[in-house]
């Protein structure tokens, strides 16, 4: 019986390396995989290159694992904002690299790294510093830039609803980077709201199939979220 | 000189949307357009992080955690609304599926050039988000912003002297001393000014000529 | 209000002109809109480039419209099979032009289109006869094949419920190639079973969003397919 | 010479695909593969068109219109099981998502080269399907195939007289003669002989060398 449940968020982090590229959903705090951040802090794995949309907020989270030294390099479409104190400080103080990336050529990337694309042309961030010293061509008379695929070892994503072949669902803005994320990496951990039954989601609706999906874990995110 | 206040500016823009658009817009004086669209005038917003058929902010009470536009603020979804994640939503962007997208700048050029992400070059970790997207990506770019800075330099200037986020994008500006459309081969052109404005206050406020039509 | 919803079948295929590229949905008959294409038949337009998975069985549908002689070229992953008599008289005579596509890459060219890349590399039919005369590449050490976009000026689409503003969905395997059609097109036509109210469908579960879409008409297709 | 019947090459096949595996199976004898993998053995089976969880042929009175498998055959979804659009479905199998795919084909070369789509670089129209894509994208591929054609010639050869598939890329070959590893710098190793087949039986269908291990 396949069963991409397991019981704890240690065991969610089993088997985590340095080195690893860690896809981190969420936009804002919603659809942030929160608890698994909070485990990954537990586990250890140091020498992090972190993708996600923000360079953290405050001393938890993301933040936390940077200030802990354990970040080699973010990249991400919103280093600075009102509470990216520590990004702040380890970047002033050359401490982290940073790698800038238009918000929907880091989806696209990620996108492409789990279609099998390893490089696409976009019109975004033509014409600006994002594109210097990258490839430049011209399609039906508009020039357009190579963008790479984006790939992770690690993918950690919040979901709704999970069941053990590793199916998930979002709620409502909840999704965002998530799906894509999921699909991007080698090895996906969701931390779910709820667990349901093999077949409860209705199969048109599935949002991520389990075959983007190698560990599930339920946590308790507190009444708010429910 | 009076001109528009900022609920002015977008209450201006708001006029110029018409029904069955589907429309982006970016945060600050842009996100409050909204607010000047009546409801049965039905236009369709999006939001980067996924949501079309966005709706007005919640009554206190009613704020739904899961639910927030790419300003971060509470927001709500309207009937015939959805959920797309992250790479559909930007597919609807980078496609050229969105009618329009009005963002904020700090400075728009006479050629159309939108800069709006960073303030200078030695700005090493500017944030962009989905600016540079929208600019490439939308049907049209409008621009919603301050005639001038606070200390009063031009903010519409023959050429951008901050980082661009998209070369050649804008086709109008929206200011708090009139609307200005981008013409091709020709630059600013006047459509309107706002109440008590002279072409000619205008204009001083201005680093780049303003045509009349 | 916006009202995508139109009364007939004629109203749907109003001004698809002579030369255009249409996008038809469908897997074999599932997910097939086959009023639509009738009604394309019945509108006239000539000339016509055809995608679609297959190139047309018996004489009815696609094959009839190629039959009238009104298809200049099809674009397709499997032109052959047991009922396409009509493509292959029309392509021993030389009289409809031939264009392979790997079944993936065709998704994905649509795909692409409709997110604004206007090529993309895959590893998809190197070292074949469809990879001849295209632009090769290595990307850590493997080779890949460039791909453009495939747009489409209409596309036809067959969905299971839609509503006034264009939002779709799509029962079991009749999802297939639609909502990758519907983002490639400039214009996309729907034919669904069933007219939904604004918001009956679940925000989180609509298939493809309205943006896609241009217009909706129900058809009745038969107790069979209820 | 016993060998397997179609009905043997594709349980002997099956017995080799673990629990767990995400698998896509060609037309023809691939497809009768998952009869013989139990179904308390969850194997997840992908479908070109859109389908994850695949379940068995439905009785004749259960038929649902909507759900037909790449060889549009009626099939069932097992609970777990979901849909998706076509390049999502390709996501999976060009991403290296699955894997394992089984095809059928008209000649495997001891390269790993596959030859399954066109009988001629003179037919001008072969029906290509997804086999290039699953070909260059499943993490495994295995072949089923009789030993031979119908008139005696091999199908396992040195070099593929046919146009391509996929070069390099069948990891193993099932034939009605036995189980061929394809293993870089060296070609076929036996794996495993049908019951009464011996090894100079086999080496005279073939068109290469059979290597033992």
């Amino acid at each position: 019986m396949i069963n991409k449940i397991v019981q704890s968020l240690a065991d969610a982090m089993a088997g985590i390396k340095d080195g690893s590229t860690v896809l981190i959903g969420g936009f804002g705090a919603v659809g942030q995989p929160d608890q698994l951040i909070e485990a990954l802090i537990e586990q250890g794995a140091k020498d992090l290159v972190c993708v996600a949309n923000n360079a953290g907020n405050g001393r938890v989270g993301l933040a936390k694992l940077m200030e802990l030294g354990r970040v080699r390099k973010i990249i991400c479409s919103f280093p600075r904002s009102a509470g990216s104190v520590v990004f702040e400080e380890l970047y002033r103080a050359g401490k982290i690299e940073l790698e800038i990336v238009p918000q929907g050529t880091m989806a696209e990337r990620m996108r492409a790294a789990g279609a099998g694309v390893p490089a696409f042309f976009t019109a975004t961030s033509v014409g600006t510093l994002l594109a210097a010293g990258k490839e430049h061509r011209e399609f039906n008379g508009k020039t357009y830039v190579m963008e790479h695929a984006l790939k992770g070892d690690v993918a950690l994503v919040e979901a709704w609803e999970g069941d053990r072949w590793g199916n998930l669902t979002y709620r409502a803005s909840g999704r965002n980077f998530n799906p894509v994320m999921a699909m991007a990496a080698e090895m996906t951990i969701a931390q779910v709201m709820h667990i349901r039954e093999l077949g409860e989601i209705v199969p048109e609706n599935v949002h991520t199939p389990g075959i983007f999906v190698s560990r599930v874990v339920r946590v308790d995110r507190g009444a708010q979220w429910a | 000189m009076q001109g528009f206040d900022r609920k002015g500016m977008a209450a201006r823009a708001a006029q110029d949307i018409p029904e069955g658009w589907y429309v982006n817009l970016g945060i600050g004086i842009p996100t409050m357009i909204a607010d000047y669209v009546p409801l049965e005038r039905e236009v369709i917003l999006h939001s980067e992080n996924g949501i079309l058929g966005m709706g007005p902010a919640p009554a206190p009470d009613k704020v739904d955690p899961w639910l927030v536009n790419a300003g971060k603020q509470a927001v709500t979804l309207r009937p015939g609304g959805s959920y797309c994640h992250h790479a559909d939503s930007f597919a609807m962007i980078r496609g050229g599926h969105i009618d329009l997208c009005v963002l904020g700048a700090f400075e728009v050029a006479e050629n159309g050039d939108i800069a709006n992400w960073a303030t200078s070059e030695n700005d090493t970790a500017p944030a962009v988000g989905g600016a540079m997207d929208l600019g490439a990506g939308a049907k049209r770019l409008w621009v919603v912003m301050e005639h001038t800075t606070k200390d009063g330099r031009p903010k519409l200037v023959a050429k951008c002297g901050y980082p661009l986020t998209t070369p050649r994008a804008v086709k109008r500006v929206y200011t708090n001393l009139g609307v200005f459309d981008v013409v091709p081969e020709k630059g600013f052109v006047v459509l309107d000014l706002a109440p008590g404005v002279s072409l000619e206050q205008a204009q001083a406020a201005s680093g780049a000529t303003l045509h009349t039509q």
